[in-house]
């Protein structure tokens, strides 16, 4: 060993430490409280405001004003709790039909050793990145051709194009993550791909299927360009066009505080969601996005 | 038979009434669609459809800028509208939908730029309503400092609108055609903006900001700037009839203290002139029951509903006569003393613009928004804002 | 090899990749391919059905146009200056509520919320909150005494762009974060109790442990949140209309395709769009070595 | 280089209780050795020690100091992970002089200082290359260089063999003996392997459900054990044991048991014995009648330098017996005897307690050799 | 059950060749054990047998039919993973039952089917659990039972208890050799472990570099080994080995090497004896000069049954002597001599070969005894 003397490290007594380590962790939850403010004082100032009438607005009081008239002109609202159902409707028809095509094609790329997997999921994540406006157009022609105009149908479809890439994409992260044993055992006991992915490997990718679920379930409860372009008519609209709709007795009036109700109320089901798969949406994309 | 009708959120009720009056009337069914509460956003869905020749709909809720756009897919109803029928519609507001010779829509109601002030305020402090801009700029500030000095503090002299938006492109024209700038382009297509008039009235709005007016109205849109006046905290404001209601409603802090006149003009002598923003109903070119339809534009844009709609919706009617009809002044008692301020409206440019007008509106509103804002000098600009305008038309 | 078993397989890999292959030719494909041939003609919106091919005009139109230079350099400042404050801050959110410390479970779920929530709705939120006569953030300012008067944060153009970026920071920080807190449970713990018992200082622990081994994390969190902020639309269209200051290449080319019905010159400047995106994609993707990552 | 003292040491993880009150003496220079069942606590202790877990209760010193809410950075410790824990981004070389660049040590001294900790550790000629590129031995070598480097009070290790061959395992606690030997520096060291602990362990510690069974030097536990679970656990193969009961004589009690055994041990003090242990090499086979039990020989396995006989008693229990030479092959799957010495019987109460501890025959030793 | 052959397999992963032109042929009911260090392609040759992975080049033949291009599915084998693989998501009875309703066969018969393996291997009390809630030792038995359930031609394993503590391993190391005592069904089993190589094995394949190195019982192995290769690889602790050097006498070859060692070695033929190696239980300790060899007596471990001597040779050398009792504590540290029997002494050309192999000194194995 080398000469070399090492600078003897300052300890100091174990109370010092410990009242150091109470200053640090009192410090973090103030940063913690802070954070929160960030993220939910908006949502709680838009519940405030979807409280107050009129001139009330305008007076910066930060508690609600609990008058729930707004709600319940919104409940009262059968076009737009029909169009919570078109939401419901074709949100869950695009998280389950992207699930599907996703995780078809995630086993493929995921699994199966072929040449031009590569290229395929190169081109897969630069159908990604268009810009939905370009492909307006196009869609519309696609969505009359089909004959699903004004049909929450169209939107299912459309929403694929935005759907598809991403839940791919995590998917086939996800399943290359698995170990590959499983597999094999399955294949030794005479399964077949389809006879694997569903049986072993779906019921296994819960927190993936979670993860990437909610993610094309918020985009799709929340799109607004597609939807505004290809409903027509109330009975098929979904519900970020229904708050879209609301309109005070003038073209040029914006009733903010109708608008905040009805915002905050379909936020709520999206906020639930998240709440309740917070876990499985760290989980799912730690196994699934990140690895790229 | 059933057609189906395009009616803006704001009217579905409105709209509504009409058709069951008309059921009533005719046996025909009338479907209702609500647009966008942003009727802008209606434009590439009427676009997508029309271009689609599709026979969903029939009857077109428009814009008075949109007719120029849509001209080409509007049935003309010239010979399907009794001319009886048409004549009782203010000529101007009748004329700007007959394009290349066709009538492609009907005047349903119409808007107007007008000047809302506090008149409790002017009274107290003993002023009248100003005839000109200097005058309204002077009382303004009078009473905002005067206001303030009693501890209002979060008075302001005038509230507007001066986002980069369409309605700024109404808030400039407003100015300089009152102050004898005309109105970008003029009906032969000559572009007249490039003028000294133009100028000085943008100059002197440009004035009033951080003045007599907050900082903010350089993003106010109309609810903004109605929310500082309504909440008791400016002067004088401008905007649409509309206000009239609002400000009369529960929870309004300036209940029977609004006054409202025509907008001031830029001189002495010359003509006051609110942007004028009628509505119109049009029927598509590709309908399958066109008679049905411009029957039910009819309808629609006659003198009952248009009654109707101005009593219960204080929606201001295109047709002459109602401007005296009393059940119409008892709700919209403004109505007679600014009839003169519909006959004198300025227009925008769209007849002749056309498909273009959303272009030349748009390069208008940025370079009139940047020379307020203290970005551009409003001679330069306006001068190479005609320039482009030039270019433009040579583009189609 | 056995090239018939290998050859059945791929065969199953084609089957399994049939649905997405249809799908994604049904509804990006063909409209893109739709959107590519009209960047060609002179095609106006109202009538498509007309139009005459004029080879790359429009892209030369584009190209020389003031305004779409005036909405990259936005576009471009926006996505540096709001992934860079999202990055910075993901981070910080991410490593704090990576700490065992009570209330971060609460912390976890309530970080999403802005995400969840509609961007046209929070933006209407935001411009309430920033409004300068009546919004509570002026208010609590105000009553802080950090200003005297309420600012109109949304009418300068100097402030306008900070408005934009400060928005798109709250509604997007939450993707962050999750992405960066993925990747930080990934890493072993070990390696920073190795550092730690090493008697290495925290912010040392932070730049040469954590740092480096986030990069895939972040990384990947950079290039989805870059993609994104290259297309962003809604966010200053309903904040700010058209105004120059903040139009970026998505609202330039709705504008010429809706607004000015050139459906040649939009698809066009939509193509612009496209490529632009598709080119910094393809640096990162570089730069990160994610294709690698996508073979493996 | 320092002592290492616990005092009443508790931990739980939320409701759960994993370390009971323990304490532990351990003098400077001293290599004690955790070992103990999975789960039953060992890494959970040596991670208090290192601070990267803070006791529930109790007190940990170093050197004297009461360092119980010290941060792991300021003890002066260094930790060897069962993973390595390398920095997978650094090169060798900067691993190992990690701890240095913090220190305000110059570039040139802290190169010096990794060089010669490398040289030591035989890693010198890799010290550009990445972790990921290093065998799993080299790895370890670089892991251990990175504790040596700062020259720390006490070394610990948490099973930091368990990842390689039996070959490189070998060699590698090889190494660390002679580390120990070098520096004299305290060392606290995990493991699962029987030979790590019985060949460098000074004092080894048995745990077992976060208490701790026995503590003595490798011979002392293997000879002397505490009581039943130290006697299993340390071994390999492990003790054969056979329930028996015990019959209430005239003096002394006599204990019969399966397969016809009978005994009449020494000690006994009045204990009731509840079950008796052998070691399988202090057990022979010898022709029926000749021995202390009968079994059935079931199998023989050949392990080249010597042989594993299974003999089943009663058709229950299966003891193991350790044999140079094979036994007879006719022999397999018939009744043989086994015998052993009275010595090297070693006798539990029901509760598992060993009897006769205190008169420790001290020729237990001698008896199974 | 069936026998297995391979006739010139080859497997490379893009440009990396792993096996090389492997010829091997496995008789039916044959129990074939894979060694060889980890990365020489055990794994690869027992996945290229179940078809889990193609081969490159080569015909495997199983029963005599050439399934080279059949599926895995088909081939009648059955894996059993180091990790076990169980179905994490199924109770242990699906687990075991999967393969059956593969099949397609009635539930009722898979249930007593199911019922009847788990009894057989003691988890039928386990088969509601999930896996992760039962210990390692029945997550194998289950995993062995889902090979079972199935009555495949052939058995694979792939390290299936390296997983496992020593104990538990011992114990299913007689079970899975109860198990093919049994069943008497083909199995080969890839292993790290000597002692499951040496105890369970009809014949032991030793691969190295994907190239098999040696085949043969495990006795021959240990006695015979053909090169230098199998001779360190089989044997723990391994074979002592020594440089020499050949000095040609008058009619035979002598032998010097380091620590004063010489040898006259019966066989030879002419061939240059490169090293020489002896097995650590045929070393034995003597006082200095009444050796073959002399050299510095490092260390002495103490395993409680045995002891190991290190004792280094000329500074360079390290060789591990197996001692029943300790040598004297004063001799440690000090200059010993080396002695072993001539027929105990291995020899071993420059390339590895052993020398002497066709005149194999039949005592050898006596000698070491
Ligand atoms: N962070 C933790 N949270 C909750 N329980 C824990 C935690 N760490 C350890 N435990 C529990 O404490 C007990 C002791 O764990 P520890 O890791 O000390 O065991 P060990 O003796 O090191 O085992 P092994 O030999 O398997 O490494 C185990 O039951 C374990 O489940
Ligand atoms: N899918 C693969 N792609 C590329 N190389 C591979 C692959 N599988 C194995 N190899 C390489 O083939 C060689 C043999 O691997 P194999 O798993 O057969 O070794 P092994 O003898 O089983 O080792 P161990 O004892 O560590 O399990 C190794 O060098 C490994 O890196
Ligand atoms: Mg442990
Ligand atoms: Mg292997």
């Amino acid at each position: 060993m080398t000469e070399l003397t090492l600078p003897l490290p300052v300890r100091r007594s174990s109370a010092y430490y410990r009242l150091r380590r109470r200053a640090l962790r009192s410090l973090q939850i103030f940063a913690l409280f802070l954070v929160l403010i960030y993220t939910l004082f908006p949502y709680y100032w838009a519940f405030v405001s979807s409280t107050k009438q009129g001139a009330a607005l305008y007076r910066s009081v930060l508690l609600p004003a609990l008058d729930f008239t707004y709600y319940r002109q919104l409940i009262d609202n059968p076009i737009f709790m029909g169009s919570l159902l078109n939401s419901a409707y074709v949100a869950v028809a695009t998280t389950f039909l992207s699930l599907v095509i996703g995780i078809s094609a995630a086993y493929a790329l995921g699994r199966i050793d072929f040449p031009q997997r590569r290229a395929v999921l190169m081109v897969i994540l630069m159908i990604s990145i268009f810009p939905q406006v370009v492909v307006l157009s196009g869609m519309f022609e696609l969505i009359n051709w089909l004959g699903l105009f004004n049909r929450p149908s169209a939107l299912v479809l459309t929403y694929l194009l935005s759907t598809v890439p991403f839940t791919t994409w995590i998917l086939t992260t996800f399943i290359r993550e698995f170990p590959r044993e499983l597999e094999e055992a399955a294949i030794v006991d005479g399964c077949s791909h389809l006879r694997i992915l569903l049986k072993i490997l779906l019921p296994l990718m819960g927190p993936s299927l979670a993860s990437t679920g909610i993610l094309a379930f918020i985009l799709a409860w929340n799109e607004f360009l597609f939807a505004l372009t290809f409903t027509l008519t109330d009975e098929n609209r979904t519900v970020p066009v229904a708050i879209g709709l609301i309109a005070g007795t003038n073209r040029y009036e914006y009733p903010f505080g109708q608008i905040m109700a009805a915002s905050v109320t379909v936020t709520l089901p999206l906020i639930a969601v998240v709440l309740v798969f917070q876990r499985r949406i760290v989980a799912g994309l730690t196994a699934g996005a990140v690895k790229g | 038979e059933t057609i189906s009708v395009f009616c803006a959120p704001t009217e579905f009720e409105l709209c509504t009434k009409v058709a069951d009056a008309w059921k009533a009337k005719t046996g025909n069914e009338a479907k209702i669609n609500k647009m966008p509460a942003l009727l802008d956003d209606a434009i590439p869905i009427y676009q997508q459809l029309l271009a689609a020749k599709s026979k969903d709909i029939d009857v077109l809720f428009l814009d008075v800028i949109w007719l120029g756009m849509f001209k080409a897919n509007l049935l003309d109803l010239k010979s399907m509208v009794p001319q009886a029928d048409q004549d009782k519609h203010f000529a101007s507001t009748l004329n700007a939908a007959k394009l290349d010779g066709n009538l492609v829509a009907m005047p349903a109601y119409m808007d107007v730029g007008l000047m809302f002030y506090r008149k409790d305020l002017l009274e107290k402090y003993g002023k009248l309503p100003p005839k000109t801009w200097d005058e309204l700029a002077a009382t303004a500030k009078e009473i905002q400092e005067k206001e303030r000095a009693a501890g209002n503090d979060k008075m302001w002299g005038y509230a507007w609108q001066a986002k980069s938006y369409e309605g700024l492109t109404c808030d400039a024209i407003e100015l300089i055609a009152s102050n004898g700038g005309g109105t970008i382009i003029a009906d032969d297509g000559k572009v007249t903006i490039d003028n000294p008039q133009a100028a000085e009235a943008i100059e002197k709005a440009k004035g009033w900001i951080g003045s007599i007016s907050p900082e903010g109205v350089l993003n106010y849109d109309e609810e903004a700037s109605r929310a500082v006046f309504e909440s008791g905290d400016a002067v004088f404001h401008r905007n649409w009839p509309y206000v009239w209601g609002t400000s009369h409603k529960e929870g309004s802090s300036v209940i029977d203290k609004v006054g409202v006149m025509p907008l001031p003009v830029g001189k002495d002598g010359q003509k006051s002139s609110g942007c004028l923003g009628p509505m119109y109903y049009g029927v598509s070119k590709y309908s399958a029951k066109a008679q049905v339809a411009a029957d039910f534009v009819n309808f629609i844009t006659g003198t009952d509903m248009q009654k109707m709609r101005a009593v219960e919706a204080t929606l201001n009617p295109s047709i002459q006569s109602l401007y005296s009809d009393p059940d119409v002044l008892e709700k919209i008692p403004f109505l007679k003393d600014n009839q003169q301020a519909f006959a004198d409206s300025a227009v925008r440019p769209s007849g002749y613009t056309g498909t273009s007008y959303n272009r030349v509106s748009q390069a208008f509103y940025r370079s009139t928004h940047d020379m307020l804002s203290g970005s551009a000098d409003p001679k330069e600009g306006f001068a190479s804002l005609a320039k482009r305008l030039e270019k433009l038309k040579e583009s189609r | 090899m056995s090239a018939r078993l290998a050859r059945r397989d791929h065969r199953a890999a084609w089957l399994f990749l049939l649905p997405v292959i249809v799908a994604m030719l049904v509804v990006a494909v063909w409209p893109l391919g739709r959107t590519f041939f009209f960047a060609f003609t002179d095609a106006y919106l109202d009538d498509p059905s007309v139009y005459s091919m004029v080879g790359l005009d429009n892209f030369i139109e584009v190209f020389n146009d003031h305004s779409w230079w005036l909405a990259v350099r936005n576009t471009l400042i926006f996505t540096a200056i709001s992934v860079t404050i999202e990055t910075v801050l993901g981070l910080a959110i991410a490593l704090l509520i990576n700490e065992a410390i009570p209330g971060r479970g609460l912390a976890r779920a309530a970080i999403l919320v802005p995400w969840a929530i509609p961007v046209v709705v929070a933006t209407r939120i935001w411009e309430w909150m920033l409004n300068d006569q009546f919004g509570v953030i002026n208010k609590i300012l105000v009553g802080l005494g950090v200003i005297d008067h309420g600012v109109a944060w949304t009418a300068s153009s100097s402030l306008i762009m900070g408005v934009v970026i400060f928005i798109d920071v709250w509604m997007t920080t939450p993707f962050m974060v999750l992405l960066i807190l993925a990747g930080l449970q990934m890493i072993s713990q070990e390696i920073f109790e190795a550092a730690e018992v090493d008697g290495i200082p925290a912010w040392k622990r932070f730049w040469s442990i954590t740092l480096p081994m986030l990069r895939p994390a972040i990384g990947v969190a950079v290039l989805f949140r870059v993609l994104d902020a290259l297309r962003m639309f809604d966010l200053s269209y309903v904040l700010a209309g058209s105004n120059e200051k903040v139009m970026t290449v998505s609202i330039y080319a709705r504008d010429r395709l809706i607004s000015f019905q050139e459906l040649g010159v939009g698809s066009s400047a939509s193509t612009w769009v496209f490529l632009l995106v598709a080119l910094v994609a393809i640096i990162i993707i570089g730069a990160l070595r994610l294709d690698k990552a996508a073979g493996h | 280089m320092a002592s290492v003292s616990m005092e009443s040491v508790s931990k739980s993880f939320g409701t759960q209780s994993v370390i009971h009150n323990v304490d532990l003496k351990i003098d400077d220079g001293e290599f004690i050795v955790f070992v103990g069942p999975s789960g039953c606590g060992k890494s959970t202790l040596l991670r208090i020690v290192a601070g990267l877990i803070s006791a529930s209760s109790g007190t940990v010193r170093i050197g004297g100091d009461d360092v119980t809410d010290v941060p792991a950075s300021k003890r002066g410790v260094a930790f060897v992970f069962q993973s390595y824990a390398l920095y997978p981004h650094m090169s060798v070389a900067r691993n190992i002089g990690f701890a240095l660049e913090t220190m305000g040590i110059r570039r040139d001294a802290i190169a010096q200082k990794v060089q010669s900790v490398a040289r030591m550790l035989k890693v010198d000629h890799l010290l550009d290359r990445r972790p990921r590129e290093l065998s799993g031995g080299q790895r370890q070598r670089v892991a251990i260089g990175r504790a040596l480097v700062r020259q720390p009070d006490i070394f610990l290790f948490d099973e930091p063999l368990s990842n390689l061959d039996a070959d490189l395992r070998m060699e590698m606690r090889m190494e660390i003996a002679k580390l120990h030997g070098d520096l004299q520096t305290t060392m606290i060291y995990v493991t699962h392997d029987q030979a790590e602990a019985m060949t460098l362990a000074d004092r080894i510690v048995v745990l077992n459900h976060g208490r701790i069974e026995q503590i003595g030097t490798p011979s002392e536990l293997y000879h002397r054990p505490d009581n039943r679970f130290v006697a299993g656990f340390i071994g390999s193969p492990r003790m054969n044991f056979l329930p028996v009961e015990t019959q209430t004589g005239d003096n002394s009690a006599g204990v019969i048991g399966p397969g016809g055994l009978s005994l009449t041990p020494k000690a006994g003090d009045g204990e009731t014995i509840a079950e008796i242990g052998v070691r399988p090499e202090a057990v022979r086979i010898v022709p029926t009648g000749a021995g202390r039990l009968d079994c059935v020989l079931e199998r023989v396995e050949d392990l080249g330098h010597e042989h594993f006989a299974y003999c089943r008693i009663a058709g229950d229990a299966l003891w193991v017996i350790r044999l140079a030479a094979a036994p007879a092959a006719e022999t397999i799957g018939q009744t043989v005897a086994l015998s052993f010495d009275d010595q090297a019987v070693f006798l539990f109460a029901a509760n598992g307690r060993r009897i006769g501890l205190e008169a420790e025959p001290s020729d237990i030793r001698r008896a199974i050799r």
